[in-house]
């Protein structure tokens, strides 16, 4: 809870940094900056969690655990991203996105 | 808590033990006797199996963030017939493939453990246990699908897995956050009494579910499965087919129709316009490709709009028929992918025009492919013309005569792409037809146990008639 | 084991043996023998059915009943009347005649009996349904090895023919479980029961008019495009014309027949205001198939072509006597069905004989077949006047009861109609004599055809075998009618 | 009096064609021709049996009564049904007579016609079976029955026609044959439902019972300002029109001349051909007296128009046959006539007597001259008149019967023909001066037409012939002789002792005021042809040029055939056979797979949604769940 701070400008905030991470995932071209742009989605979740705790249920740290494990998801998800993209870099020599659109149609 | 209370996870107990006993096995097996694992995860896997069809009581643990019941255990014991027939399937594979570069049991630690992942997430009490559920569901699917590290495609289609999934689960999070910000809890039950129509528990439930519906591949989150599927060794485009997409429908029901009730008239709508979306572009899609996998990944698509229409009735022959159709797809699909599987393993070919003449060289295989392609189609007197004959019947037993209708013009439509690869294997005659070969004693049994799956469980109602009595029984 | 289940189950173990035999040799007999049980059980059922009909006033009689699916009260459900008796052994006929005609296949055999035989299981197991859902199930087991039939050993553009045979029926089949869907819903309407698929049960209520209207359509539709209903007719004449002669025997002699019987038995009977509200509209349909179908087939050069729209038409006044609501010309819809079929197939076989010794099936090219092969000349042209409704044949007591029951209705509407169908017997006397005068008659259009093989035993075996009942009941009708209105009357009923 | 064993009659050939059509490799020709003629032989002997029986002793209180056998063969609902069975009446006795002679003629004179041909066999078996299905319509009990038979002897004409299969015009007459015949049975066929809705029964003894319920309710119901009834008789004459080659559907008849020559004299002469007269001889109380014998008229005026027509043709035509197969038609004409101007009570039946008669003394003279031609035509292999002359020296058995049935047929005094035809004649002038006059110069054509043939064939000069033809053997020539005698003494019988429409017997006398018309009338005729082709001359040439057109348009049939053709090809084939059939490929059928065509193009269209680049996925992902978020709010708020 901050004071002077109501909890809409915190969700305004998050929804921002949701969206730009959801324009940065359209639109980088590259696949670690993508992979950045997954972690403020995946931020901006655990924010939401967090903020809804305090400001409106602050009986029960549900949403406070639940950010805690979104966390630790997104490190395992990233981790793992970085394995594929690295063995990927192995094949085509790239971390391009155009370099994965070989399946289509 | 006490060790009974442990017990109601048996199934997930069971199955951390064989991928424990696996490592045990994979640090003192000598290197020389490495293929052996494969036999050996198969035993264990088998025994694991037959375990979980030992009765089991329902209840609840963690204070309800893990549940089971009848239903579920079902379920579970479906999954894991599923996944025995998938390993009997890629044990070839595996054995030609993987054990060279010494990674099978990775294979059966990571296949198990995202099974592990799915058990936990159809018995999740809450949104925490049903998205670490989802997560670890999702995660080793994503490093087996890059499996093949020489393969470009297989490492393509990781990331594209692996990136889009992970927006999903993004979104669908967003989605319970919002859900959470309106009830004030994330348990299941709490949340059911509380949810009540607003427009923000709306956005959330559309958010949440799309993250699902990514899982099921449903129109328009799909776009993944078909390049995914091509990429993918084909035991794990088989796996994603099926299980994966087994579980997360078994998961959307649970969810549906006890949390989200409330919600019921919207998502009465969402389902009714996702439904016919699924069916039509996953068919229309299915039509013109030309490799088998992508093929089957549009048919699965396809199919899972048909699952859709069990949604629409909310009683005891919705869940039903839902859980029924799954199952008899699970037997379906793992007939045609099998088929795929042996055929890609003995010489390579996935495509349909490889297919053709197949019949002459290879009757018994054609034979497997023709039973798995009718049941898809829906062709009595196989299983799956009553899974979505029922369907159909769940969905007019509501009124909906419309989307009835409008499924059947698409069953009709999927029969047409069927037929191209029945076309393909029966009608026509090739001179480099694919050799006649024989398969090895496991992919044998993997794809005679899919095709009995075929035939029997369509004719055989008391199969029906003991899921009628259990689907009651996640609601309480 | 109830006397009619064996109708499908006899099938069943033939096709199992089948499986387990091989080459040709093996595998025709096979086929063979069990057909032969399955045509000897059927005329011992025209026998036992007539025995039973003298102590037993229901419905249907050798009812079997087992539960199926409880949930759905879907039931086995088997029962037969006098026209469903008939139908099988029409069925058990020409089946027999086609395993003599296909007698020398020799691309897979095995497979070959083998689908052929599952269709007939599917049409048997249609006939002694009484369940919907059952009915329903046979009506797609009997269509899709059509698919395969058509495919592997047909003629011609094979695949596309069936292809767009299969997907056309399989639509029809589509629209007609929408239809099941709204009787099954609307099946407990009045009465505080279960929903039933079971015929006689959901007669017993009375569906909304709202309903019935809307439903019949699609049933209708479901069926009669299996019947060749206009304008969904265009999978047969290309269906025919690629199929192999067995095929187009099985299928325009038998399967074809479900799309009537179907009309008759679920359509008119669980829809009966339904019926009469779209009675006008597709009694259009029907008559514009009779005339159209003749026509079309004057203009045809191949001879499966000029068949397959001989079966549009007459299939057309099948579902015209329909329509018509009154017992003769149902009675004369149920013999046309029958005469038909013996007729068609006799037809089909012919031009395989023909189309098997010449290579060709187009009208142009053949000439004088008459006068190297005697035999299978002179049936043809017995055929040929047979099928443009002789007395003495079958094909005469259908029309003749067909027109004289459609005449019972004096509005201009019906009047009309039933002119115009009448006058079908003159373009069927043109097409039919200009085919049988062109192919047969004449002199030999082709030197190379003078030393065509004769026809052999088993060729003699399937024509005679098909043109015997034809003669009889050209010659009796007496038995069959009498035997068939019983029958008709409380179908009837409900339409009045 | 018992005459079921009339039964026989038609089950004789009945059985004779089952066995001689199954076995008819088997069976060596010399037995089948035995077979065939032994069979028709009893038949003969059972209907001379039979008419004798009756006639002595059919009369009750100086009716006739009628004899009725049968049973119920098909019930359509109720009140229709079929019967099978026989009916024993005056006509029906006398049609007996008239087919079993003829049939039995044309089998012993087959026996040597046919000798040698490769189809002897089939031959007879198809004679069995015309004989079966003419006896069947002769005996016909009922309207059904008749319709039954009638669509047998079309069949059996069809087969005989089309005889020698392997030539394209016999297969093409055979055809044609079938077709205009079936076309005009469509009317008949419509005819049969009209009456069986209206009146509720087929039954003759119903139907013409003239205080009937269906004679006397005629008026209930009307169509287009006629009863329904006359539409429905009139419809049924159209099937007999049809049969017996009435204008306008006569084209059959000449074509039909492509059949073996006994079967011209069979069917196309002397019986099936007739069947028509007999078809509204047999409903003759109902033509008289609903709507008092409007159709009746009609039938006057087609027989009258037709009987002109095709002896103005038969003037021109050069085929022999031809001749006698438009001389046939013109005869049938005066048989219908005459029943058109007939009455029905005592001597107004004269003329339904009259049609009866000629059509017994026709039967015997035509039948007569076809055979005599079948000689010639066996003699010298040409039907054409150019090819033939002198022949009386060669054939002089044929050259006398052949003129005694031409004297016959000419209507000269003391032949058969000159009473028969002098009855209708006088039937004619006592009802409808304007019939009677065409009639008479009918008559004087028929003469000339004769004689013209006659001379023709058997004076004039000698033509060149292959080999020297000679007189036909005796299984020809007895039948022939057995035929004049017919076409003689059958003059003499006195039929209004036997044959009235109300089955009562009446006293007719000759009118000799009109028959001497009548008479000088066919001997101009004679003489006419004498002068022109007694001996080679140019008079007829120069004839036909001063005719022109006219001639022209006479050769050529009045161009009935080309109309025919113009319909049937242009029109019918043309403007609506080949565009459904074009509708059916290009719109019905092109529609079905165009919908297939359609769904798989736009599968093509929309691939692009699938770039590859999961971006775009990502794209797809979010937006569609926007785009569910809006429709479900829009949907949700309303």
């Amino acid at each position: 809870m901050i004071e002077g701070i109501s909890i809409y400008e915190i969700l305004t905030l998050s929804s921002i940094v949701f969206f730009v991470g959801v324009y940065g995932f359209f639109t980088r071209e590259n696949l670690i900056t993508v992979l950045m742009s997954i972690e403020l989605i995946l931020n901006a979740s655990a924010l939401n969690f967090v903020i809804i705790n305090t400001y409106l249920y602050p009986d029960f740290l549900q949403g406070a655990v639940f950010s805690i494990f979104i966390i630790a998801m997104a490190a395992a998800e990233t981790a793992l991203a970085i394995a594929i993209i690295i063995n990927l870099y192995k094949l085509v020599a790239s971390v391009e996105v155009k370099d994965t659109e070989k399946l289509k149609y | 808590m006490n060790l009974e209370s442990f017990l109601l996870m048996r199934y997930e107990i069971g199955l951390l033990a064989v991928i424990l006993l696996l490592i045990v096995f994979e640090i003192f097996l000598n290197k020389k006797h490495k293929g052996s694992l494969i036999d050996i995860a198969i035993v264990l896997f088998t025994i694991h199996t037959i375990i979980g069809f030992l009765p089991l009581a329902d209840g609840s643990i963690f204070g309800g963030m893990f549940k089971t019941n009848a239903l579920l255990h079902f379920f579970k014991s479906t999954l894991n017939v599923g996944v025995l027939i998938l390993l009997l399937q890629s044990a070839d594979w595996l054995k030609e493939k993987v054990v060279q570069q010494n990674k099978s049991t990775e294979f059966f630690i990571l296949l198990f453990s995202s099974l592990l992942g799915m058990y936990y997430m159809i018995s999740s009490g809450d949104f925490l246990m049903f998205y670490i559920g989802l997560e670890l569901a999702t995660l080793p699917v994503a490093a087996l699908v890059a499996y093949e590290t020489f393969k470009q495609d297989s490492a393509e289609a990781g990331v594209k897995f692996i990136l889009s999934s992970a927006l999903a689960s993004g979104t669908a999070l967003l989605g319970v956050s919002f859900l959470y910000a309106t009830t004030g809890t994330i348990y299941f039950d709490a949340m059911a009494e509380v949810l009540t129509m607003s427009n923000l528990s709306i956005l959330g439930f559309i958010f949440f579910f799309s993250g699902l519906a990514f899982k099921i591949s449903l129109v328009p989150f799909h776009f993944w499965t078909a390049d995914v599927y091509e990429g993918a060794p084909i035991s794990i485009a088989s796996f994603l087919s099926v299980i994966s997409k087994g579980a997360a429908v078994i998961i959307l029901m649970i969810i549906l129709f006890t949390v989200m009730k409330p919600l019921m008239p919207v998502w009465i709508k969402v389902i009714y316009m996702v439904s016919i979306a699924t069916m039509f572009l996953g068919n229309i899609f299915a039509l013109r490709q030309k490799n088998m996998k992508r093929f089957l990944a549009y048919s699965s698509i396809a199919q899972a709009g048909f699952i859709l229409l069990g949604f629409l009735s909310n009683d005891q022959l919705g869940y039903t028929t839902i859980i029924y159709f799954v199952a008899i797809y699970i037997f379906s699909n793992l007939g045609a992918f099998g088929v795929v599987q042996a055929i890609s393993l003995a010489t390579g070919k996935e495509n349909m025009d490889d297919y053709e003449g197949l019949y002459r060289t290879n009757p018994k295989l054609s034979l497997v492919m023709m039973l798995a392609l009718f049941s898809l189609a829906g062709i009595p007197p196989l299983a799956g013309f009553f899974g979505k004959f029922f369907l159909y019947t769940a969905a007019a037993s509501q009124g909906y005569y419309l989307l009835v209708f409008i499924a059947v013009v698409n069953a009709t439509i999927s029969l047409y792409y069927y037929l191209l690869v029945i076309r393909a294997m029966f009608l026509r005659k090739n001179e480099n037809a694919i050799p006649f070969f024989k398969s090895q004693p496991y992919m044998r049994l993997g794809l005679l146990l899919a095709s009995i799956g075929i035939l029997v469980i369509g004719m055989y109602s008391p199969i029906y008639e003991y899921i009628y009595s259990i689907s009651n029984s996640f609601l309480n | 084991m109830d006397i009619l289940s064996l109708f499908v189950i006899v099938p069943i173990i033939t096709v199992i043996a089948l499986g387990f035999s091989k080459g040709l040799k093996q595998s025709r007999i096979v086929a063979l023998a069990g057909m032969l049980v399955q045509l000897g059980m059927s005329i011992n059922l025209i026998f036992a059915y007539l025995k039973e009909r003298a102590v037993n006033d229901d419905i249907m009689v050798f009812v079997k009943d087992i539960m199926w699916f409880e949930q759905f009260n879907i039931h086995y459900s088997v029962g037969v009347d006098a026209i469903s008796v008939v139908m099988i052994a029409l069925t058990a006929v020409i089946v027999v005649a086609g395993i003599f005609i296909s007698w020398m296949v020799d691309d897979l055999p095995k497979e070959f009996f083998i689908s052929l035989i599952i269709l007939s299981t599917g049409v048997f197991g249609f006939f002694i349904s009484l369940d919907l859902f059952t009915m329903f199930v046979f009506y797609e087991i009997a269509v899709i090895p059509m698919y395969l039939l058509i495919g592997i050993w047909g003629s011609g553009p094979r695949e596309n023919s069936a292809m767009k045979l299969t997907l056309m029926l399989m639509g029809a089949s589509a629209v007609l479980s929408v239809g099941i869907f709204g009787i099954y819903f609307n099946s407990n309407i009045g009465t505080d029961g279960p929903l039933t698929f079971n015929i006689l049960e959901i007669a017993q209520v009375n569906i909304p008019e709202a309903a019935q209207n809307l439903f019949f359509p699609m049933v209708f539709i479901g069926f009669a495009t299996l019947g060749a209903l206009f304008p969904f007719h265009t999978w047969s004449p290309s269906g025919h014309a690629s199929a192999p002669t067995a095929v187009s025997m099985l299928h325009a002699g038998v399967l074809m027949k479900l799309g009537g019987y179907g009309v008759f038995r679920v359509a008119m009977y669980l829809l009966p205001i339904g019926a009469i509200n779209w009675s006008d509209f597709f009694l259009v349909l029907a008559s514009i198939g009779v005339v159209y179908g003749a026509l079309g087939a004057i203009m045809q050069k191949d001879l499966k072509y000029i068949n397959a729209y001989a079966s549009v038409s007459h299939l057309g006044l099948v579902l015209f006597a329909l329509l018509m609501f009154n017992k003769t010309a149902w009675n004369g819809a149920i013999i046309q069905s029958l005469s038909h079929g013996l007729l068609t197939a006799m037809f089909f076989a012919l031009i395989g004989m023909v189309y098997g010794r010449t290579h060709t099936r187009d009208v142009a090219k053949l000439g004088g077949i008459m006068k190297v092969l005697p035999f299978i000349g002179a049936i043809y042209v017995i055929t040929g006047l047979a099928y443009l409704g002789l007395p003495g044949f079958s094909g005469f007591v259908a029309e003749m009861n067909i027109f004289v029951g459609s005449f019972q209705h004096d509005d201009t509407f019906h009047r009309i109609l039933t002119i115009l169908a009448v006058s079908s017997i003159v373009v069927t006397a043109v097409y039919i004599l200009r085919m049988v005068g062109k192919i047969m008659m004449g002199p030999l259009s082709n030197p190379e055809y003078a030393n065509l093989p004769k026809a052999t035993w088993y060729e003699k075996v399937g024509l005679v075998m098909l043109l015997i009942p034809v003669v009889i009941i050209g010659v009796m009708p007496f038995g069959l009618g009498e035997m068939l209105k019983e029958s008709i009357e409380p179908f009837l009923e409900r339409l009045l | 009096m018992d005459f079921s064993y009339t039964i026989l009659i038609p089950l004789i050939p009945l059985a004779l064609f089952v066995i001689l059509g199954i076995f008819s490799k088997k069976i060596p020709a010399s037995i089948s021709g035995w077979m065939g003629s032994i069979g028709l032989g009893v038949t003969f002997v059972l209907s001379y049996y039979a008419a004798y029986q009756y006639y002595l002793n059919g009369k009750v209180n100086g009716v006739y009564q009628p004899f009725i056998y049968k049973y119920n063969w098909m019930n359509f609902t109720d009140k229709l049904h079929i019967d099978m069975g026989v009916l024993i009446d005056p006509i029906s006795v006398m049609m007996l007579v008239v087919v079993s002679t003829i049939s039995f003629m044309v089998h012993l004179y087959s026996r040597g016609y046919m000798k040698g041909d490769d189809g002897y066999t089939r031959f007879f078996a198809y004679l069995a079976l015309f004989s079966f299905s003419m006896f069947g319509l002769v005996l016909a009990t009922n309207l059904f029955q008749i319709y039954i038979f009638w669509e047998l002897v079309g069949a059996s004409s069809f087969l005989l026609i089309g005889y020698y299969y392997t030539k394209p015009s016999a297969v093409s007459a055979a055809k044609k044959a079938f077709i205009v015949t079936r076309f005009a049975d469509f009317g008949f066929l419509v005819g049969i439902l009209i009456i069986g809705y209206y009146t509720g029964t087929w039954d003759f003894q119903e139907l013409n019972n003239p205080e009937g319920s269906v004679i006397t309710n005629w008026a209930s119901t009307s169509f287009m300002g006629l009863s329904v009834l006359t539409w429905a008789l009139i419809l049924i004459f159209m099937g007999g029109a049809g049969k017996s080659a009435m204008l306008p559907f006569h084209i059959w008849l000449p074509d039909a001349m492509e059949g073996p020559t006994p079967v011209s004299a069979l069917i196309h002469a002397a019986t099936m051909v007739v069947a028509g007269v007999y078809l509204v001889a047999r409903l003759f109380p109902m033509y008289y007296f609903i709507e008092d014998g409007f159709a009746l008229q009609v039938v006057a005026y087609v027989g009258a128009i037709s009987s002109l027509f095709a002896a103005i043709i038969a003037l021109t035509q050069n085929d022999i046959k031809r001749v006698l197969a438009f001389s046939t038609m013109s005869q049938i004409g005066y048989m219908m006539l005459a029943l058109g101007v007939s009455g029905y009570h005592g001597h107004d039946g004269l003329g339904f007597m009259a049609s009866m008669f000629h059509l017994f003394t026709h039967a015997m003279f035509k039948g007569l001259l076809f055979l005599a031609a079948g000689s010639v035509i066996h003699a010298i292999h040409s039907n054409y008149l150019q090819d033939m002359g002198g022949l009386r020296k060669y054939m002089p058995i044929t050259h006398i019967t052949f003129l005694i049935a031409a004297l016959s047929i000419s209507g000269v005094p003391f032949f058969a023909g000159f009473f028969s035809k002098d009855e209708i004649l006088t039937a004619a002038y006592e009802n409808n001066i304007l019939i009677y006059i065409s009639s008479v110069f009918v008559a004087g054509l028929t003469a000339f037409y004769m004689f013209r043939l006659y001379f023709g064939i058997f004076w004039g000069k000698d033509k060149e012939y292959e080999h020297t033809p000679h007189e036909s053997p005796m299984s020809m020539t007895i039948p022939m002789m057995f035929l004049a005698f017919m076409s003689i003494a059958g003059g003499y019988i006195h039929f209004s002792k036997y044959i009235s429409p109300d089955h009562m017997p009446f006293e007719a006398h000759l009118n000799y005021y009109l028959a001497a018309i009548a008479s000088t009338v066919g001997l101009i005729g004679i003489v006419l042809a004498f002068i022109f082709y007694k001996k080679e001359n140019n008079l007829s040439e120069r004839f036909s040029h001063a005719f022109g057109i006219f001639y022209k348009w006479t050769y050529n049939k009045f161009y009935f055939d080309e109309i025919y053709l113009f319909v049937t090809k242009k029109i019918i084939f043309g403007l609506v056979a080949k565009p459904s059939a074009w509708f059916d490929k290009n719109v019905v059928d092109a529609s079905m797979i165009g919908i297939g065509n359609v769904t798989e193009s736009f599968s093509y269209k929309i691939k692009g949604m699938q770039s590859g680049k999961f971006q775009d996925y990502a794209m797809g992902f979010i937006s569609g769940g926007v785009v569910i978020a809006i429709v479900v709010f829009y949907l949700w708020i309303n």
